[in-house]
């Protein structure tokens, strides 16, 4: 096999062919829900094989420390570039998004009972958008993907959410809109800059990071830069659309969303927003730092007082990407390794979280803590997951989100030991919450009668592979952080 | 020796993986004989491994972090600490676990409580033998969780889980103590490995040494549960009771101690840190046994006496003798296991009361069970000759040799201790055992877990052995400690150490002999009697633990719900939401108020038009001005 | 020819004006609108006519003749419109047509 | 003579318009009205546009305003009293915007004038029709649609639902 | 003249004859028949016109088929086709009968076909003032709905209106500059002072048809009132139109200074006020009159710019925000029944009753949000980039903002039709023509959204 396959295209084309398969499947549900499952396996494998396959250090023209690279003329005018790479930080996203995205299908098999080719093709398409996100070093194909994601998830929220769901839909969609038109005007100014400095007007990324930005204009390209991340991410105090988001998506939906579109808020920082203003950047990173530890502390309060199961996860995301903007802001070798690392972590353990959250509310209806009680007793092998899970999410050595968690705060103590002295205090507000979580769901006694069955094969098989997962990086995170090695030091600069 | 180790470490990880994972499809037996077997093959390596030990060594096992100069491998070290730790908690787990298997006989839940017994081993050795303070986390963490689920493993209780809970946070409060000494150790040195770090504390200025070792303590009065930290233990009694025994009794809470034991290196250096330990491990000594002192909940008693015990073993570390703490650690391993499991035997008898008033005669029913606790209550008291005793004693000596005002003080301090002790030790005794009026039922599990008694109560009498006095011919521990650092303490000379255990030899017979006068005979009656009644302030005020539990509610979880709520409704919905969507809302109006201006009349449409086009004229005009 | 294009000016602007005006004023007859809209016409022819006077050629005359028939042309389309609505609602007044708005 | 000569149609053709504008009776505006554009016509007549001063005459006052007149007939909005005067502060908005668009062309009038050819003696129809045809046919193509697309329009909404 | 010549103005001739065709054909033709002839003619026009080659000089005195014609007759007359095409279906709901509707609407062609010929300001005038007109027709086409009427006297009094203060700009630059030339009229050495008035009241004058504030508040009434399809051809190619003559006009102003504050200020307030209106309007017509403002705002921001990175973000913004509109209420006329779904809440459910339409609309008010990969998105893209390249940084800002807040009133159809349940009856089946028109209108979109580069190429050619 020649590497002139453009196997990067495939990774986007594949879900979105899928995606289009799947919404011809009018007739059968079941044909829709296995053509998706197909095309998202599909992607996984295809991920698989790029991490088995030892591919040449750099194919030509390809920025340093990429070993996957397209490039192709698309718009000459304004001389956009159809421009895909892949390196340790894209792969490791890129693999978490088809695994998660496969994970999402399986987790709404039954769950979607309406409309069923619509929600499985705007799943496919979504995990496109993303995997679009993830591997575009063209900054105007990165912008197209970055707002193009925002339709599918948008679908998902509103039609198949419940509650306020068309309210959080749109606050959803606004939220990020606003902050990524504004970015598009800083991305329209770089570009000109850059233009007019050297003469060729493109949106490479791996040109424009050459651009001489003065001081003054940085600061406001970046700040419109991180404007549209910090909500992705989402920084305090931009966070509030994520608890109605989360709370009122289908369950595949949250999943997708706290998984991966958070996700791509934290990836898109590191990969666009430092490396092209690293002044900027720096001058913005006593703010970031003040964000993300009050996001850390915050989140992790406001869970405790949530009575709602999927609101409490979501305010634990806005806790726990706190850990992940403190890394960034820390941008040190290390804090960066544990941000990467903390984001596969809280996408694969929150991710599992909202799922079994998804599974007691098909059983019972209700998200209400209130309702719950002695789980346990009732549905142990359940129990036994939302106990693992949590006490990941809880930073328990172990499992996975010790790792990220403990390189943040090492990493960051290092260049600013006030962060993360304020980080600190997080982890045992996150435990207060968690064990809050685990006691009134699973201990006590039953608050009434709930009809309450143990978990199906295929749920159990869900959360036994990410239960895999999450002790696996929790004990041997070593291949993830080998694979981040090289990217990491390219941007940091560090060895 | 790299397989004597990982084996120790992999038999009860995989007892607790089958037992997690498959056992509730096992038969039952075979749960138990593979959770006994984990452990006792755990601790056949260990005594293997301190049968071949020579030098302490270093082994790694695999890699773990590894993030640019982040260095954590999973790597071990043995030394004659964690040797020594490792052979008793093998041994200790070991019984205590068949003694489960007897006294767990009804429960249905056996899968899941094995399964965490053994995981707890395999923490608290990991714990034990870290060479890497990430590791050494692993294992901190990792009993934490243990003991989490294991008080509250009758989880239909909330008390139980309630008590679960405030135990897993009170000790997250030390836990994040230490993970900030951790990355300060991190950005100081660079470096996470133990021995390394030990071996650094010259390079270190000692303001750095003396931060980094009260975060260390504050991390280890979480897990010790010393003072302030220590409100969760007496409510972890309501776990079963040879989870108190093994978790809260003999190991978990020791490794507070032992965390400051294996630092010693490198905060030993400053004398702020010395005497922060040391004085934190007075005031908790004390503290315990007041407490103690009015307890009716047996297994209350006994947890504010581990309290108290721990205390001494701080005061151990605090005046610098490693070798002490570490002795009085072994030994009281042993004598507060055998009495937290003679309490089992008491309380399964007494059909679960463990009211200590209304318990009584349990010494004719129960023989075997008497006289193994009451040489469990006589190492506790200190009564001469016993192994707790000469533990004790050996701390007492350490901080008399120690001197200074402050030392001196804390001794003092200690002796009351020793005293009050020694009452409420035999205050238990004589109101459990002796008088009439118990009604137990001594069933067939009953029988086959008193046998687990006999060999700790042999080990807790005969503890002393370990490390005799000088003028016994001079103890095993002081020399197999002597190589390291702080393990060799002031040497007191035969007479000034004859003299100090005379006193503490005396302070504890007149502690048995106030208990006597109080509670022996017909004056337990009267107490009996009394007890219906009402009880005193200060009876209240001890039984209650200080009132701490109060305190911590007042000032700590109540702010935190109320200012959770007020965050999340306030300021969450109230100021950020609501700015939105007032914002929103405003801009809408302003919308429909501009929308308002279509107004379906002509007229106004022209005249907008016009007005338009004049002010275009009138500026050009204006302009040409 | 002696009259400076100054005045013509200002009498074309001034007949604009009066057309303009009628048209804001006069909101309650349609009639009296378009009256309106022709004066405001005739003034542009006078501009388009003064300005060929000042410059000497006949393209503005041109633009007058056009308009002439554009008026004619949109005069003849609006009274239609005005017979149109006024058998449909009975009334000149434009501020009677005003069923939609907002 | 000629400058008095305008100045004086040029008070006609404003004194009538503002009749116009004020009348009471549409009829009486439109009478007003024809007055004025006579004025207008011997205005364009003396700017040297006979041509155009012709077809004032006879599609303005003659054609435009009978059909005017005859749809006020039709409509039977002659009486004063079936129509709503507009009151006198409807007329202030209209005043200023007025004064603001007259002041405005006076002041933009007045910046600079440019000098005019020498020789000038009004346009004749020769050259009139030369310019028209030679230089504007297609816009007499286009006004010719024009006017038959007013004519298709009348009749479509003349008609009978 | 040669024959070649003529050739290239044949657009214009195919539509004119054609439109005679359809009116002298019509007694004796079916409905159906007409709309075919009308449609042929378009089509073979916008064929004739996409093939020809431009040339700069004259064919007829005053006519040239230029580089912009050669871009813009193909649009309007493919957009007239669809809109024909859409109003077949619907005039035989509504029972508007006839051959005028046809014949008007290929007048309005022939109107805008001349338009970007034009040389000089009488042409263009007259072209502007045709497409008014047939517009005055087309929109009280309806006659048995008194809003059509309604629409049609407020459409017509306000043109006149507007149509005076054009012809009253004009001849003020004519008597400021002494030609009528385009190419001259504005950059003469006469008068600045007075051509400069002039060109303040085209401006006016022209807001007036781009629906700029304070010259938009027809906008939304005329669209509610005239039917559907008028209303998609009315608020795309006469918007275009204007445009175009704006830009043919601004093309050969000399650098903008005086007139830059009073466009600054009308795309400002048109943006805002655009945007602001339309977040809580029910209608839905009105409220894609409320966009259409804050569109034809964004518009008069690149044409601020002067650049020519500006025009040409006008012409390919004209040409996308045709296909969206075009969209947008070909969907609404596509799905009305006897009766139009008037308010938002009428296409409750719609998306999944009628999957194509409802997916049509939806998409085009995705589009015109400005979400990629729609063609909106490449149009803002281009339109801010002129924008700040032109130095209006602030304003780009300013219309960033208003357009992520309007993106709410979008997602507020986008919402009704997936989101809610159905209330009113579910759609009848659409008419062949009517898919096929919405196919074309929603394929342009995503195409030009994918790969906008031919596009842009041909832009860059009309402005070389």
């Amino acid at each position: 096999m020649t590497f002139d396959f453009p196997i990067l295209t495939l990774l986007i084309l594949l879900p979105l062919c899928g995606s289009l398969l799947t919404l011809a499947c009018r007739r059968s549900d079941l044909a829709a829900r296995r053509v998706a499952l197909f095309f998202a396996l599909a992607e996984l494998a295809v991920c698989a094989w790029i991490c088995l396959a030892s591919l040449p250090a750099a194919p030509a023209g390809a920025p340093a420390g990429f070993f996957l690279f397209e490039d192709a003329a698309w718009i000459e005018r304004f001389g956009i570039r159809y421009t895909l790479g892949m390196d340790g930080v894209s792969l490791i996203m890129v693999f978490l998004t088809a695994f998660i995205s496969a994970i999402a299908a399986v987790v709404s098999w039954k769950g979607i009972t309406e409309r069923i080719p619509l929600y499985f093709a705007l799943l496919l398409a979504l995990e496109a958008g993303i995997q679009g996100v993830f591997l575009s070093l063209d900054l105007f194909l990165f912008y197209l993907f970055w707002e193009a994601m925002l339709i599918p998830m948008f679908f998902l929220i509103g039609i198949w959410g419940h509650g306020r769901r068309i309210y959080s839909a749109v606050k959803f969609f606004l939220y990020t809109f606003f902050g990524s038109l504004l970015m598009l005007v800083a991305i329209i100014s770089l570009y000109l800059m850059h233009g007019a400095q050297s003469g060729s007007y493109t949106f490479a990324l791996g040109q424009l990071i050459h651009t001489s930005v003065p001081y003054g204009i940085g600061l406001w390209l970046y700040a419109a830069f991180l404007f549209a991340f910090a909500i992705k991410f989402p920084l305090f105090p931009l966070h509030t659309w994520l608890p109605d988001a989360h709370t009122d998506a289908p369950t595949a939906g949250s999943v997708i969303l706290a998984s991966l579109l958070l996700k791509t808020g934290a990836y898109a920082l590191i990969r666009f927003g430092y490396p092209l203003f690293p002044e900027a950047a720096r001058a913005f990173t006593p703010l970031l730092y003040v964000s993300a530890v009050i996001g850390i502390s915050y989140g992790a309060w406001v869970a405790f007082a949530q009575e709602d199961m999927k609101r409490l996860v979501a305010y634990s995301s806005v806790s726990h990407m706190g850990f992940v903007a403190l890394g960034i802001a820390a941008w040190s070798p290390v804090a960066l390794s544990g941000a990467l690392l903390q984001m596969v972590n809280h996408g694969v353990t929150t991710g599992a979280l909202f799922a079994l959250v998804g599974m007691l509310d098909e059983r019972t209806h209700s998200r209400e803590l209130a309702t719950y009680g002695g789980v346990w007793g009732k549905a142990p092998v359940l129990a036994f997951f939302f106990l693992l899970f949590c006490m990941a999410s809880a930073g328990v050595p172990g499992l996975n989100n010790f790792v990220g968690e403990f390189l943040v705060l090492v990493g960051t103590f290092r260049v600013s030991p006030a962060a993360a002295a304020g980080a600190f205090l997080g982890i045992v507000l996150t435990l207060v919450y968690t064990v809050r979580l685990v006691q009134e769901i699973l201990f006590g006694k039953e608050k009434k009668p709930l009809a309450l069955a143990d978990l199906t094969l295929r749920e159990g098989g869900i959360l036994a592979v990410l239960a895999v997962v999450d002790v696996y990086l929790g004990v041997h995170p070593g291949p993830l952080l080998e694979l981040m090695k090289t990217p990491i030091a390219l941007l940091t600069g560090g060895k | 020796m790299k397989i004597y180790l990982s084996l120790m470490l992999l038999f009860p990880l995989f007892g607790a993986a089958i037992s997690s994972l498959f056992g509730r499809k096992l038969p039952r037996r075979l749960v138990e004989t593979i959770a006994c077997a984990a452990v006792w093959g755990s601790f056949v390596c260990a005594f293997l491994a301190a049968c071949t030990y020579r030098a302490p060594e270093k082994v790694t096992l695999g890699d773990w972090l590894s993030a640019f100069d982040l260095l954590a491998p999973l790597s071990l070290y043995l030394d004659p600490l964690s040797l020594s730790l490792a052979v008793m908690i093998g041994f200790v787990c070991g019984l205590i676990h068949v003694y489960s298997v007897f006294y767990m006989a009804k429960e249905l839940d056996y899968a899941r409580f094995f399964a965490l017994l053994n995981l707890f081993v395999f923490a608290m050795l990991t714990l034990i033998l870290a060479e890497n303070l990430p590791l050494l986390y692993l294992g901190w963490e990792g009993v934490g969780f243990c003991s989490y689920l294991l008080i509250g493993f009758w989880y239909t209780d909330k008390r139980n889980a309630d008590a679960g809970r405030k135990a897993f946070i009170t000790t997250r409060v030390g836990d994040t103590a230490l993970v900030i000494a951790v990355a300060w150790l991190f950005q100081l040195t660079g470096s996470l490995s133990i021995t390394q770090l030990n071996g650094m504390a010259f390079l270190l200025p000692g303001g750095v040494i003396t931060g980094i070792g009260l975060l260390l303590l504050v991390g280890a009065m979480g897990k010790s549960a010393q003072v302030p930290l220590m409100v969760w233990l007496p409510d972890a009694m309501a776990g079963p009771t040879p989870v108190s025994a093994m978790i809260h009794a003999a190991t978990m809470v020791t490794a507070g101690v032992y965390l400051l034991a294996r630092m010693f290196p490198l905060i030993g250096g400053s004398a702020t840190v010395t005497a922060a330990v040391a004085v934190t491990g007075g005031v908790t000594a004390f503290y315990g046994a007041s407490c103690a002192l009015a307890q009716r909940d047996l297994k209350r008693v006994l947890a504010f006496s581990t309290i108290s015990q721990i205390g001494y073993m701080m005061l151990g570390v605090g005046a610098g003798a490693i070798t002490a703490a570490t002795f009085h650690l072994l030994v009281h391993a042993f004598f507060k296991a055998l009495l937290f499991l003679g309490a089992g035997c008491v309380i399964s008898a007494m059909h679960h009361e463990q009211d200590i008033f209304k318990m009584g005669g349990l010494r004719r029913t129960l023989p075997l069970t008497f006289w193994c606790y009451l040489a469990g209550a006589a190492c506790l008291a200190g009564l001469p000759f016993t192994g707790g005793f000469f533990s004790k004693d050996s701390i007492l000596a350490a901080l008399w040799l120690k001197g200074g005002g402050l030392y001196r003080g804390l001794y003092l301090l200690a002796l009351l201790t020793a005293l009050l002790t020694a009452f409420y030790s035999f205050r238990m005794v004589y109101l459990v055992f002796c008088g009439e009026n118990g009604r137990p039922h001594v069933h067939a599990e009953l029988k086959a877990m008193q046998w687990v008694l006999i060999p700790l109560a042999l080990l807790g009498l005969f503890g002393g052995l370990l490390n005799l006095p000088d003028y016994l011919g001079g103890g095993f521990l002081n020399g197999f400690f002597a190589r390291l650092s702080g393990g060799a303490a002031a040497e007191a000379s035969h007479l000034e150490e004859l003299a100090l255990q005379g006193v503490a030899s005396v302070l504890a017979l007149a502690g048995l002999l106030a208990a006597h006068l109080r509670y022996g005979g017909k004056a337990r009656a009267q107490r009996l009697k009394e007890s219906a009644l009402s009880s005193s302030a200060l009876t209240m005020f001890l039984l209650n633990g200080w009132y701490f539990d109060r305190l911590y509610h007042a000032i700590l979880i109540r702010p935190y719900q109320a200012l959770s709520g007020v965050l999340w409704r306030r300021m969450d919905e109230g100021v950020i939401d609501d700015s939105l969507d007032r914002l929103a809302a405003g801009l809408g109006a302003s919308g429909s108020w501009l929308g308002g201006w279509t107004t379906g009349r002509i007229s106004v449409y022209i005249f907008s038009f016009a007005a338009g086009g004049a002010l275009i004229l009138g500026y050009l005009a204006w302009l040409t001005l | 020819m002696t009259v400076p294009l100054y005045h013509v000016l200002i009498l074309a602007a001034t007949l604009f004006s009066l057309g303009l005006a009628c048209v804001v004023a006069w909101r309650a007859n349609v009639i009296m609108m378009l009256i309106g809209i022709e004066i405001m016409l005739n003034a542009v022819m006078l501009t388009f006519v003064g300005g060929s006077a000042q410059w000497g050629i006949a393209d503005g005359q041109l633009f007058a003749l056009m308009l002439m028939a554009l008026t004619s042309a949109e005069v003849s389309l609006a009274l239609a419109m005005v017979v149109y609505l006024h058998r449909r609602k009975r009334s000149v007044n434009t501020d009677d047509f005003d069923s939609m708005n907002g | 003579m000629e400058a008095i000569l305008f100045y004086l149609l040029a008070a006609v053709t404003l004194i009538g318009t503002l009749c116009a504008i004020t009348a009471r009776q549409a009829v009486r505006a439109i009478v007003y009205l024809v007055t004025s554009f006579f004025a207008l016509a011997l205005i364009f007549y003396l700017l040297g546009a006979p041509l155009v001063a012709a077809f004032e005459v006879i599609i303005y006052a003659g054609a435009i305003m009978v059909l005017f007149l005859f749809v006020i007939m039709m409509l039977e909005l002659a009486h004063p009293e079936k129509l709503a005067k507009p009151r006198l502060s409807e007329w202030w908005p209209a005043l200023i915007l007025m004064l603001v668009v007259i002041g405005s062309v006076a002041v933009l009038a007045a910046a600079r004038q440019p000098a005019p050819p020498a020789a000038f003696h009004g346009i004749t129809v020769r050259e009139f029709s030369v310019t028209l045809f030679k230089r504007y046919g297609v816009a007499v193509e286009v006004i010719s649609m024009q006017l038959l697309f007013a004519l298709v329009g009348a009749l479509y909404l003349g008609r009978r639902r | 003249m040669t024959l070649a010549d003529l050739f290239s103005i044949m657009p214009i001739v195919i539509t004119a004859g054609a439109a005679l065709l359809v009116l002298l054909t019509g007694p004796l033709l079916q409905a159906g028949s007409s709309c075919a002839i009308a449609v042929a003619a378009s089509l073979a026009a916008g064929l004739w016109a996409a093939s020809a080659s431009p040339a700069n000089a004259p064919v007829l005195p005053g006519l040239a088929f230029t580089p912009l014609a050669h871009f813009l007759i193909p649009i309007f007359c493919l957009a007239a086709a669809l809109t024909l095409l859409l109003s077949h279906g619907y005039n035989q709901r509504r029972a508007i009968k006839g051959e005028e509707y046809p014949a008007t609407v290929l007048f309005a062609l022939f109107a805008m076909c001349v338009l970007p010929c034009a040389g000089n300001l009488l042409i263009l005038f007259l072209a502007l003032e045709s497409i008014a007109f047939a517009f005055y027709i087309l929109v009280s086409i309806d006659l048995n709905r008194a809003e059509s009427g309604e629409a049609g006297l407020k459409y017509l009094l306000m043109g006149a209106v507007a149509a005076a203060f054009i012809a009253f700009g004009f001849s003020l630059i004519f008597a400021g500059s002494g030609t009528l030339a385009l190419s001259a009229a504005l950059a003469a050495p006469g008068n600045r002072a007075i051509v400069s008035a002039g060109w303040g009241l085209v401006v006016i004058g022209l807001a007036f048809k781009l629906s700029l504030v304070p010259a938009h508040l027809w906008t939304p009434d005329v669209y509610q009132g005239a039917p559907a399809p008028v209303a998609a051809f009315l608020s795309t190619i006469s918007k275009v139109a204007a445009a175009a003559a704006l830009l043919m006009l601004l093309a050969f102003a000399p650098p903008l200074s005086e007139m830059r504050a009073p466009l600054y200020l009308l795309s400002l307030f048109s943006m805002v006020i655009g945007n602001l209106a339309a977040l809580l309007q029910k209608n839905i017509k009105r409220m894609l009159a409320y966009s259409s403002i804050a569109h034809m705002g964004y518009l008069t921001l690149a044409l601020l710019t002067g650049s020519k990175e500006g025009y040409a973000a006008v012409l390919l913004y004209g040409a996308i925000y045709t296909a969206m509109n075009l969209a947008a209420f070909g969907a609404i006329a596509a799905l009305s029944a006897a009766e139009e779904r008037q308010l938002i809440a009428d296409y409750s459910g719609v998306g999944f009753s009628a999957p194509f339409r409802g997916g049509v609309l939806a998409l085009s008010m995705l589009a015109l949000a400005g979400v990629p990969p729609t063609a909106g998105f490449i149009g803002k893209f281009f339109i801010f980039y002129a924008a700040i390249r032109g130095g209006q940084t602030a304003l780009a800002v300013v219309g960033m903002v208003s357009a992520a807040a309007s993106a709410y009133f979008y997602l507020k159809v986008v919402v009704h039709l997936y989101m809610h349940r159905p209330v009113a009856s579910s759609p009848q089946n659409a008419h062949p023509a009517e898919t096929a028109a919405l196919c074309c209108a929603s394929a342009a979109i995503v195409v030009i959204g994918v790969y906008p580069a031919p596009l842009m190429r041909l832009v860059d050619v009309v402005l070389r």
